[in-house]
């Protein structure tokens, strides 16, 4: 159970959300998010994303986050799918699907995984606009977002039941 | 030896995605490492002493003082900016 | 573009949560929740549960809390579809689709909504065991989840921009 | 006249869906219209009376004091089990 309780992915290929959201097991509450690709940043018009990872940490990050967030809460699963390499606007780049008996835990754990990958997960955005391209920079909000979770900090990376 | 990777934003600046470099006594942390490399000319210098640069040692995230050993994979990166 | 925005459906056909996912607008971030029928309540083992409905006025409190909604967070949508009928377990009961340019406030608004549907929009659950009925009781926790949206009100019911 | 309606266990209680009602002086607000019904006999007096009961005037939720009017539909239900 625990192996496919946590499941990460990290992919080239395009992916539709609802066809990975039954893919889930069965539970009585399930939270899903996908973030797509805007065609407009801070910067400027946005054609498309290049993401760039570190093959290995990242993975190994994202079971990490994974893991503690079923270390956190109790759930029944918790899915990540994120994209690498080009990604047209438009076009999702990460999904997130847990699945818990009780809405309230399926909400934390899933906002829970989100804020973590932003902070920890080592991908980097370039957009490509229509003339140029520029690396994106990293956020406050993103980190301040995060930080609010180590208020209630209850499991520890590496201690969850998916390693 | 030491491998060395650098990403993003970071491995433009360098011109530079990975280097493999020989074990030495002055190399016992990622801080000293990180000084080392820094030492290479003014375009390794400037880019290595950006403070919000983030560090890992065998794919996990690392602090300056993290000890560094022979077949370590070093990596030097941006803040991440996925999802 | 308002009517749009706030979509409700009460239907006793069983739906597909990936295909709702398809239908809505693009957006940065999009937060799903779906409530699958479990096959065991406090009360024992549950085969399907049967869902009754106030016609007119369950429509009408599910458009009034989609448009809190959007008057509360910046929203591009949302979109509930709540299910009446007999539902067989494992079957999906309920689909909140929200969709913002930023995360934060997709997963406030789909928690939200679900907090509000649970305590204020007409539906009574009879659950169906292996030899009898019974109805199912409000439960307090689900009371005490929808207070917590009252501390930081800032829209009313009636007055959001879909009505 | 007033259309009442009544839903999930109190309609079981009651043994009743819907009920039209003449209007009168006595029935100018919801709680006189709860108390005019819990007069009807021991099974509705009993049902009636229990206080989480939710009270609805024309598809909106509504107080004791809500007033009534020629043509409105009341409706009385259990606490909501919905999503």
């Amino acid at each position: 159970m625990s192996a496919d309780r946590c499941r990460v992915q990290v992919q080239q290929a395009a992916f539709n959300p609802g066809q990975l959201q039954d893919l889930l097991p069965p539970s009585g509450a399930v939270v899903t998010f996908t973030g797509n690709v805007r065609d407009l940043s801070a910067a400027g018009s946005v054609h498309a994303l290049q993401l760039e990872h570190y093959p290995g940490m990242t993975e190994r990050s994202l079971q990490a986050i994974a893991s503690e967030a079923t270390a956190r809460w109790s759930l029944r699963a918790a899915h990540i799918l994120h994209r690498v390499g080009r990604i047209e606007a438009g076009e999702a780049i990460v999904w997130v699907g847990v699945c818990a008996d009780h809405r309230g835990e399926a909400f934390a754990a899933c906002e829970f995984i989100m804020d973590a990958l932003k902070t920890r997960a080592p991908f980097w955005k370039k957009e490509h606009g229509a003339q140029d391209a520029r690396w994106v920079e990293a956020r406050d909000s993103d980190i301040s977002r995060a930080e609010r979770w180590q208020l209630t900090r209850t499991g520890d990376a590496g201690t969850g039941p998916c390693r | 030896m030491l491998t060395v990777r650098f990403f993003a934003r970071l491995r433009e600046q360098l011109a530079c995605e990975v280097l493999e470099i020989p074990c030495a006594p002055g190399l016992g942390t990622v801080a000293a490492l990180r000084s080392a490399l820094a030492s290479r000319g003014p375009v390794w210098q400037q880019a290595l002493e950006d403070q919000n640069l983030l560090m890992a040692v065998n794919h996990s995230l690392a602090e300056p003082a993290t000890p560094l050993a022979a077949g370590d994979e070093v990596a030097f990166f941006p803040p991440v900016t996925g999802g």
